[in-house]
């Protein structure tokens, strides 16, 4: 049986993250992780995203892909826009890192897709465990 | 994002309630709120968590931002009835060490 | 100021109305719908959806966009998948009876574009009314 | 779905609640269950929605498809406990005049 697919694109604006979180949770309620490992998924999800838009200097838009198996959701995070390798701050860096440290406690595994130093997509991906 | 804040004059603190959601939406205005009652009485901060129910690292970022103001008096930053999976945030970035969170004494 | 758009799209399998339904619901917070507002809107989505898929005799995939105004959404539903006008029973019909009666009291204004007398996607929208 | 199922034997009436959703996908099994308690005993049925968050066109089919054979032995279902929003689904559907539909003893 071949994965699902499912995708949702959203503006890179601050005030649609949350849809790309309550959409994750929703797609990993159906998926059956439960309440604790929801709450990693939703929250992975956002820190994958702000630290996409925060490389970009123009950010236009995010798509996000769940891969759906039974027990698996993989997640890949895409950001549409500018950026340049140059523009990130220290400032920045220090809340790069702590998204890393979330993302990488929070999923089984997470991929950067890097070009040229800078993160255009994350790939990340949680087991059902059970 | 703050239900509720009070300074004690007696005690030099401010008892913040935070609420709700701090995310890459709101941070920045939590971010210059902080900053204003900071200016405003510059003491300590007993920031109470009990009906926060999500952070970001941005909102994270924002209290690292306002721990540095409020260390550059002495200061500090007391972090109460963080809920179990809020806790688990500051404890996987290593905030747990630089600011000073009270576990245990959630009333449930 | 040109709208905001959301697209998501889902398998168009019973287990997944409950993603669109949800996300539906986090697109109508985000744009400041009150409670009832945001039931209506979740169940007008997930009732055009069910009419979608009711036509198709071999449904694949369906797409649904969110067009964002400072007081409006609007909401635009395809479907993709094989269909035939004739294989519609009456059964079918008391179902979409239902479903579109649910759909022009919950929105504001629906559209059905036909093909061959077949719902291929419905057009609907809701103001803010503020 | 189907929270709780009790067949009264002296009044001939299955006490039902039900709870949660009730949708597309879940719909056909709750069909299977209601025709299966109407099979096993043909008597009236009381449907509680005290818990019952959601139900859509699906839903209602199969509460219609039960309600004909109930008919057929001249039974009938009471509805009761229904949520205001909920409530307000079947009026839209004139649902609400071919079930017999209990207001106002929710209890809140
Ligand atoms: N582990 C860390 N230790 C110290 N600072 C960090 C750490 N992680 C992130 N930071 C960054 O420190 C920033 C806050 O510091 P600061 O430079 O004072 O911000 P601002 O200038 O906006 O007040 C946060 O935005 C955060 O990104
Ligand atoms: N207003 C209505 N009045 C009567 N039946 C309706 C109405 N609207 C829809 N129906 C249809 O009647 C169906 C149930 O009737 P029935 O033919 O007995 O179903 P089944 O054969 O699956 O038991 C529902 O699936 C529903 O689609």
């Amino acid at each position: 049986m071949s994965s699902d697919l499912i995708t949702l694109a959203i503006p890179a604006k601050p005030e649609y993250v949350m849809i790309a979180r309550l959409s994750s949770a929703a797609v990993a309620t159906r998926i059956g992780f439960d309440v604790d490992q929801i709450e990693d998924i939703k929250m992975a999800v956002a820190e994958a995203i702000i630290m996409i838009i925060n490389q970009l200097t123009r950010p236009e838009k995010l798509s996000i892909s769940f891969i759906l198996d039974p027990k698996v959701i993989g997640i890949e995070i895409f950001g549409e826009g500018d950026w340049e390798s140059s523009n990130i701050s220290t400032h920045d860096l220090g809340q790069a890192q702590l998204g890393k440290y979330i993302l990488s406690s929070m999923m089984d595994s997470v991929k950067f897709d890097l070009d040229n130093g800078t993160i255009r997509a994350i790939f990340m991906h949680k087991d059902l465990g059970v | 994002m703050i239900l509720d804040e009070r300074f004690d004059s007696d005690t030099k603190m401010w008892y913040i309630s935070l609420d709700g959601e701090i995310d890459i939406y709101n941070a920045p205005e939590f971010k210059e709120k902080l900053h204003q009652l900071i200016q405003q009485n510059p003491g300590d901060f007993i920031l109470d968590c009990d009906s926060l129910n999500y952070i970001d690292s941005t909102g994270l970022g924002v209290l690292i931002s306002a721990l540095r103001r409020v260390k550059e008096y002495n200061g500090e930053i007391k972090i109460r009835n963080l809920k179990p999976y809020i806790y688990k945030i500051f404890v996987i970035t290593g905030l747990d060490k630089i600011f000073t969170i009270e576990v245990g004494n959630r009333e449930q």
